[in-house]
């Protein structure tokens, strides 16, 4: 074993005491081996990974409890000097977001040379031929030109094969990898993981390999461990499929109208700044997009961060005004609030954080008087027993629910209004994939129960194919393709397309 | 919150002082007004406890009755100053383009004035009364609350539940107002605590010029100011009322410190 | 690390450092010889022109009355006596004065000064482009005539006593300034006078340097170096006097009794006492029908104890006033007696003109209205807001209710005063030493901006003050003036309430001081100083 | 630099509007109980300072000669204003940028070490330190520094910049005697203010210390000292230039005090005798002047943040 965690118990300090953050967890690793380690945000994944080499700040947190053995040595209760050597040269990491790992104000040679003249004797000029062969080997192609960069000048991709130069340019013998895809585009992820094995292979590496993306560590890794509350719950030898969603809905209500239609619509974004706010150049987010949705349907639309998809979705539920482009709402080109309703990404900000579940709830109802005073609980009763959630709710704080009950809570504002249309932006990424598949599941449900029309938005093909009738492709703030949803995924015209769905299928 | 003793320690200090405040009548002992000149100027004792001042008046009592004026310039002209902040932020935050450009070139051109110039610009070409500083004071400290709010306001309308308010078809009253301003509070309130030390501070300067509150009012400024001319000669006069605005000042400051650390301060 | 990296500064950059602190620190803060060449006195404003014409504040006048002469001066005994006048004939009933110049006067570069710079002078005050604030009295001159280069005539409209005294305006040089713009010459900073010193120097906000005369028509003055400092805070001036950077300063009442009593102060310092020339007093608007009643004038007069403020506010620095005038003055009524204070005598004068507490609320009122007044103080005067707090408890004894506002000078001027939006104000006059007071309480002089702003009106009075104007016998004006004395002490328009002392406190190696009625400045040029021995 | 003339614009206007609508005015000020001065003079002075115009053109009038750079004459002594405020601006200058030169030198140890040692006993101990000056008006430490080092010590001068025989000191005696002159108004101004700084500098630390990037670089196993010193340092000082070019109005507002107490003919006090006197054209101007230098500190500060954050320096690259 290279590496056995035992009974590992890790508290962070915080206003109202000690918050336990792993508790008791324990793992083991292989010379050589990739370990997969998932489980939902804040299950303690990244503290545990933190932990091994004594990353936890003492202001923060503290090892309260267990041992961790690497290549036979108890690394708790080690002197900070003799971590620092392992740091690095052994056990090295690399982190979720590239643009914040690396320190802005200096170059990535500076940063990476610094390993080197940190743990080794060396000179400079020697260190700098060293992490150029590293950023080659990291598969950068122009590798002198990146060596005196700073990071701003990089994209994600580039920036993370930069992360991964410099963690594995002393070979060292455990590789620490915190969701090292998660801030990439799907189209990038998939490279990455590439690089990650290659790396394996040439220089004997072990891996930790962290994500809540079970699909994806099953790509690279042997083994998997489940981690929950802070403790590894189970292993699993190989990735769940892709989120079991619900038989899409046969679309035998096709319907001739359009609830939803937009017309060459457009939102350029100017960029400001100092203290004169000089204007520094337009970002066109939104590029010339036709689209439309008919009655009853669902309308996928497929893109990476940054193509102009959430700007889309924000203008189509009226949320930005176009700077270009006209939008129909049923024929009208004024939007009716209570027939257009949006479900957002992150369940955990969806939610005012100090209003109850009622409240939130209720404000629908209150703006819109869609029920009697007396009728309202009953209303809210019912808004939670069809998105499956228990009446109790109602007097909670958002933050007594978990990811999942939360997208729920959303989807029942979203339909307490009786709205005809959902925006749904990226309403299950930041959730588990095993509870992705339910909430589709529920989205369509609605669908049928109340017929509602989605705008779906994705960035993961599988998921919008899950659930739609036509998919438009999105890329740099254009549509390139749009249709049949089975039609595009069997037949893809464009190059770009074809790529979203192999890094997809991974 | 009171785990750090600092806070906790600003925060018994701003209690007291409340306390002495509201109970000054009972405190005091004396009737800060009562003139006998046949009593002026004696030392501490335990009669007089800080001593008298030139009039025979007691400086004990002055000076609890002045922490009633010097307090409540201070929360007044925060009042004012938050009020006015949190309208011009949070219009300016929550519609943007035009009117936040405008509304912002407002704040830059105030900022741009060394506001205790204009203060005491202002104070002394009006009227140096309590309202009239009060006022003043608000009325050109305005700018850090408004520009703080704005950016509080902004960063929270990119946040999905605000959107979700709009979605619903709130009003923008109901999203400033029910949405906004109680998920923004928080630094805001630091920013009113520390600017009720920076408004006492202020009075004081204002009446080392000459151009404080006027007497026969006590506030802590204008008895400061006449000690200032017994220096070296009746240390009392000029030693409690300063440390009385030292201590506030220092209260406050530990006060907003603390609560800094708790809504600014963000741990991850 | 930090910790590290201090201790290692500690081992030899410390000493170092305290080293340098020390030096810098050290070094001597007094010139014996400087000290022995100079008298250094410092006031609260800078100067603001040295054209004495445009002068209005105390600093540039103060300067300037050491920088020029004028035609007439007044001595230690405050008499009208000559200077670059050697005499002055007044003719046709004081229709024309005729003034005989020195002949010996030459101006600081060298000119000889003729009639020609009286002329410039006078033709500059009456110049409507020149921004003066004096031309008041030059106006009534009809006729200026130059007879020769040392003697000119002057004729006026109409008899005009307080002429003479007028002339104490200082006289400018005509060869310097006839092509100058008075209103932004450079010569308002670098002037050149008759004076016993001369100009040396104005580092601006911070002090101006004269240098004696050595040709100066009197004698040359016995110190050599005059600096007058700008101190802009009063405490912060007394610390500098007591550290040894000021040799002559006027004190406070509180610092005159109570902090310059040490053994250091009387080792070091002379103080002096001497009474001002000039009044406090508190005005009542008689336009307001409460103050109507002479009575009730009277009866405030006996409520409140002048002493009492006397010794609170001035702690005891000063004397009662029975009247405009002070006692030094021919003008002064010896015989006008202080009413005493006697409160049981104000509540019966009160109840007299109908102010009675009827509902026993322990406030005066009549016809339903309590009575109850403003006192406006103007802000920066901390003895006469001391005084309006005393006067406000006092009456409260009797009955009346009153409140005090503090304004700024100049809005209590144009807002209230010249508006007559004002109840009651206490203010001062200072005096001129001509007793002539027409602009103050003449029924004429009730004009917006104009002096008599309480609308005081009594026909004798009015009368006196006419035919004060147009007497030139000293003998007969005393006796006009004696009676105006007594006629406002009994009619109460103002309240008249202290004449404050002069408090200078001067460094004992200037010696040669002597105290007369016109205060100890009027010797100033034979002041020297002890040679101290370094 | 064009978004500078709306906003000079707009400080003239609002700063004019205020000043001359107020009630009383230099003429009164300067001649009111003045038995000397009579009713017409007065008038005739109003008339010779432009004061019975109307509004509008006072401020066309004042504005046509601003952009000629004439600051119109002093209502008081009659003299340039631009000379005036010239004499005066070197000693606020050098007091103020060497207090905020000391503030600088101290702040930042104390703001990065209670960064680091965050809620230790040495770090409460310097929040009460920075927070004393802070809390004590400024005016009153002055005045107890004053008698303590200038009377009962007698080592330090309590007034002004130089002394009296200044003239006739050696080069290197001048130089000693003003910075004797120096040390208490600098100490004065630089701790008052050594609490928003430092508090600032500490919070910026903080930031950044729980940045990933600082994680980065202990992952790496670097020792403290270059985490601390090499990759947290540098991002932590960054905004501290902006801070600086904020600070310049507050300096300017503080020196009115400083210069009273010590007696020190600078900025502040022209600023304060002009107001209390009245004096229009140097209020105009002062504050002016001041918005300018706000507007220069600022320029200043955007470009030396640009020229020290690679972020700006550099321009994103299309990769």
């Amino acid at each position: 074993m290279l590496l056995e965690i035992n009974n590992l118990q890790v508290n962070y300090f915080s206003a109202r005491g000690k918050t336990p953050a792993v508790c008791g967890a324990s793992l083991a690793i292989k010379k050589g081996e990739v370990l997969g380690l998932v489980g939902e945000s804040a299950c303690g994944k990244s503290t545990l990974a933190l932990s091994i080499a004594n990353l936890i700040s003492p202001h923060e947190g503290k090892i309260a409890e267990g041992e961790i053995i690497f290549n036979n040595r108890n690394l708790i209760g080690l002197p900070e000097k003799e971590l620092r050597a392992l740091r690095g040269r052994e056990i090295s990491y690399i982190f979720q977001d590239p643009s914040s790992a690396l320190n802005p104000v200096y170059t990535i040679g500076e940063q990476i040379t610094e390993v080197l003249l940190g743990h080794e004797n060396i000179s400079k000029e020697s260190a700098k031929e060293k992490a150029i062969q590293a950023l080659k080997s990291a598969q950068l192609a122009d590798a002198e030109r990146v060596f005196s960069c700073y990071p701003h000048q990089l994209s994600g991709g580039m920036k993370q094969r930069s992360m991964i130069a410099m963690a594995t340019i002393l070979k060292p013998k455990l590789l620490i990898a915190d969701e090292p895809t998660t801030a990439l585009d799907v189209t990038v992820q998939a490279k990455i993981i590439e690089l990650l094995i290659k790396l394996k292979n040439e220089l004997g590496l072990s891996i930790l390999f962290i994500t809540h993306d079970l699909n994806l560590v099953s790509t690279i890794a042997s083994r998997i461990a489940v981690m929950e509350k802070g403790k590894i719950i189970r292993y699993e030898t190989k990735g769940l499929s892709k989120p079991a969603a619900a038989e899409k809905r046969k679309t035998e209500t096709q319907s001739k109208e359009n609830v939803l239609e937009a017309k060459n619509l457009k939102k350029y974004f100017a960029v400001e700044t100092g203290f004169f706010r000089r204007e520094k150049g337009i970002v066109k987010a939104v590029d010339g997009v036709d689209i439309s949705l008919k009655y009853g349907q669902t309308l996928g639309i497929v893109g990476e961060t940054g193509s102009g998809k959430t700007t889309l979705a924000k203008l189509l539920a009226g949320l930005y005004t176009p700077t270009e482009g006209k939008i129909y709402y049923e024929g009208n080109k004024k939007i009716i609030r209570k027939d257009f309703q949006m479900v957002f990404q992150h369940p955990f900000d969806s939610l005012n954080p100090r209003m109850k579940i009622e409240d939130i709830l209720k404000e629908g109802l209150l703006i819109h008087k869609i029920a009697e005073p007396s009728n309202i609980k009953q209303r809210l009763c019912d808004l939670l027993d069809m998105v499956q959630m228990p009446k109790d709710s109602l007097d909670r704080f958002p933050h007594e629910f978990s990811g999942g009950q939360r997208q729920r809570i959303a989807i029942a504002r979203a339909i307490s209004v009786e709205p005809k249309v959902i925006i749904c932006d990226e309403p299950v990424s930041s959730l588990d994939v095993s509870i992705q598949g339910k909430i589709l599941q529920l989205l369509l449900e609605l669908q049928e129960r109340l017929n509602l029309s989605y705008v779906f938005i994705s960035h993961d093909i599988l998921i919008v194919k899950a659930i739609s009738t036509t998919i438009a492709v999105m890329y740099q703030g254009k549509i390139i393709e749009q249709g049949e949803a089975s039609q595009i995924f069997e037949h893809p015209a464009q190059e770009y397309t074809k790529e979203l769905m192999s890094a997809a299928r991974y | 919150m009171f785990k750090n003793k600092l806070t906790l320690f600003g925060a018994i200090i701003v209690g007291a002082l409340a306390i002495i405040a509201i109970f000054a009548p009972f405190i005091s002992g004396h009737d800060p007004a009562a003139i006998d000149i046949q009593q002026a100027l004696l030392a501490p004792s335990s009669a007089h406890l800080f001593g008298t001042d030139q009039l025979g008046r007691d400086l004990f009592s002055r000076i609890v009755y002045g922490a009633r004026v010097s307090l409540v310039i201070g929360f007044v002209a925060v009042g004012i100053s938050i009020v006015i902040g949190l309208a011009i932020g949070s219009i300016a935050g929550y519609y943007g383009g035009r009117v936040d450009s405008v509304l912002m070139r407002l704040v830059d051109i105030m900022l741009c004035f060394p506001s205790f110039f204009l203060i005491l610009a202002l104070v002394a070409i009006l009227e140096p009364n309590i309202i009239i500083i009060m006022v003043v004071i608000g009325a050109t400290s305005w700018m850090g609350p408004a520009r703080l709010i704005r950016a509080e306001i902004l960063s929270l309308k990119e946040r999905e539940f605000i959107q979700a308010a709009k979605v619903l078809g709130a009003s923008d009253f109901r999203i400033i107002t029910r949405h906004l301003i109680p998920n923004g509070i928080g630094p805001i309130l630091v920013n009113a605590v520390l600017g009720i030390a920076a408004a006492i501070l202020i009075e004081s300067s204002l009446s080392f010029l000459g151009i404080g509150v006027q007497p026969p009012s006590p506030s802590w400024g204008n008895i400061l100011m006449e000690g200032k001319s017994t220096l070296g000669v009746c240390w009392w006069l000029l030693l409690f009322p300063g440390v009385a605005i030292f201590i506030t000042v220092m209260g406050y400051n530990l006060l907003g410190e603390g609560l800094r650390q708790r809504y600014v301060v963000r741990d991850k | 690390m930090i910790m590290l990296r201090i201790k290692n500064l500690k081992n030899y950059k410390l000493p170092i450092i305290l080293a340098a602190f020390l030096f810098v620190i050290s070094g001597c803060s007094q010139r014996t010889d400087f000290k022995n060449n100079s008298i250094i006195t410092a006031s609260i404003g800078d100067a603001r022109t040295l054209i004495p014409i445009l002068a209005t504040d105390s600093a540039s006048a103060e300067i300037s009355s050491l920088l020029y002469n004028a035609l007439v001066k007044y001595d230690k005994n405050i008499n009208i006596v000559e200077d670059l006048a050697q005499g002055w004939d007044i003719q046709d009933g004081g229709l024309k004065i005729i003034f005989y110049l020195r002949k010996d006067v030459k101006w600081h570069d060298g000119a000889p000064f003729t009639a020609k710079d009286v002329e410039f002078t006078y033709k500059k005050l009456i110049d409507p482009g020149v921004r003066t604030a004096y031309s008041g009295d030059f106006e009534k001159i009809k006729e200026f005539n130059i007879i020769d280069d040392y003697t000119i005539e002057l004729v006026y409209k109409e008899p005009h006593a307080p002429a003479l005294s007028s002339w104490g305006m200082p006289i400018i040089p005509y060869h310097l300034l006839k092509d100058e713009d008075l209103n932004t010459t450079s010569y308002a900073r670098n002037p050149i006078g008759t004076g016993p010193y001369k100009f040396k120097k104005w580092v601006t906000g911070e002090k101006i340097e004269l240098v004696a005369n050595p040709d100066y028509f009197e004698g040359a003055p016995l110190i050599k170096n005059y600096i007058y400092r700008v101190i802009a805070d009063d405490a912060s001036m007394f610390l500098e006097l007591q550290a040894g950077g000021i040799d002559l300063m006027g004190l406070t009442p509180l610092q005159y009794k109570r902090q310059t009593n040490t053994l250091f102060f009387k080792k070091n310092f002379n103080k002096f006492r001497y009474p001002s020339f000039g009044y406090t007093y508190l005005g009542y608007n008689l336009k307001n029908d409460k103050f109507k009643d002479v009575r009730v004038r009277q009866a405030l007069d006996y409520a409140v104890d002048k002493q009492e403020i006397i010794n609170g506010v001035l702690l005891g620095m000063g004397r009662t006033a029975t009247g405009p005038f002070v006692p030094e003055s021919w003008a002064y009524n010896a015989g006008v007696a202080l009413r005493p204070y006697d409160a049981q005598k104000a509540k019966e004068l009160l109840a007299q003109a109908g102010w009675r507490d009827t509902n026993k609320d322990g406030w005066l009122d009549k016809d339903g209205h309590i009575f109850e007044f403003t006192i406006m103080v103007n802000q920066g005067n901390d003895l006469r807001q001391q005084a309006a707090q005393i006067i406000q408890r006092r009456l409260s004894q009797v009955g009346i209710k009153v409140k005090i506002k503090v304004v700024e000078w100049s809005v209590m001027i144009t807002e209230f005063i010249n508006k007559k939006q004002f109840e009651a104000v206490l203010m001062g006059w200072g005096l001129a030493r001509e007793p002539d007071c027409f602009d103050i309480w003449h029924s004429s002089k009730t004009k917006e901006g104009e002096f008599n702003f309480i609308s005081y009106k009594n026909d004798e009075v009015d009368q006196l003050l006419v035919e004060g104007r147009r007497i030139f016998d000293t003998k007969k004006r005393a006796k006009i003036y004696k009676r105006i004395h007594e006629i406002l002490y009994e009619e109460q328009p103002y309240m008249f309430l202290w004449i404050a002392d002069q408090l200078p406190i001067v460094d004992k190696r200037i010696k040669g001081i002597e105290v007369a009625p016109a205060g100890i400045y009027h010797d100033f040029i034979h002041w020297h100083i002890e040679k101290e021995n370094d | 630099m064009a978004g500078m003339v709306p906003l000079l614009i707009g400080i003239t206007i609002i700063s004019f509007a205020i000043i001359h609508l107020s009630p009383g005015g230099p003429v009164e000020l300067a001649t009111s109980m003045d038995q000397r001065v009579t009713a017409q003079a007065r008038q005739k002075l109003m008339h010779i300072y432009g004061l019975d115009k109307p509004l509008h053109i006072q401020y066309a009038d004042w504005l046509l000669r601003l952009v000629r750079f004439d600051f119109g004459n002093s209502f008081l002594d009659g003299r340039k204003v631009l000379d005036k405020i010239v004499e005066r601006l070197p000693i606020t200058l050098l007091i103020n940028i060497l207090s905020l030169f000391l503030i600088l030198i101290i702040a930042i140890p104390i703001g990065i070490t209670s960064a680091i040692k965050a809620n230790s006993f040495y770090d409460k101990f310097m929040t009460v330190f920075v927070f004393m000056g802070f809390a004590m008006p400024s005016f009153w430490l002055a005045l107890l520094l004053m008698s303590f080092f200038g009377i009962q010590l007698h080592i330090l001068p309590i007034l002004g910049i130089k002394s009296l025989f200044f003239d006739e000191l050696s080069l290197a005696g001048k130089i000693l005697d003003v910075a004797r002159h120096l040390i208490l108004p600098v100490f004065v101004s630089c701790f008052v203010s050594l609490a928003a700084m430092s508090r600032y500098i500490k919070t910026n630390m903080m930031d950044v210390l729980h940045k990933d990037y600082i994680r980065t670089a202990r992952a790496k196993g670097l020792s403290e000292t270059k985490v601390i010193y090499k990759h947290a340092l540098k991002n932590a000082l960054l905004p501290v230039v902006t801070i600086l070019g904020l600070s310049i109005p507050g300096l300017i507002g503080g020196s009115i005090i400083t210069e009273t107490v010590f007696s020190i003919p600078g900025m502040g006090r022209l600023a304060f005798e002009a107001v209390m006197a009245r004096d229009y054209p140097v209020i105009m101007a002062e504050l002016i002047i001041s918005a300018l230098l706000t507007l220069i500190g600022n320029l200043i500060a955007d470009i030396a943040y640009s020229w020290a954050d690679p972020r700006v320096r550099i321009g994103k690259r299309n990769v």
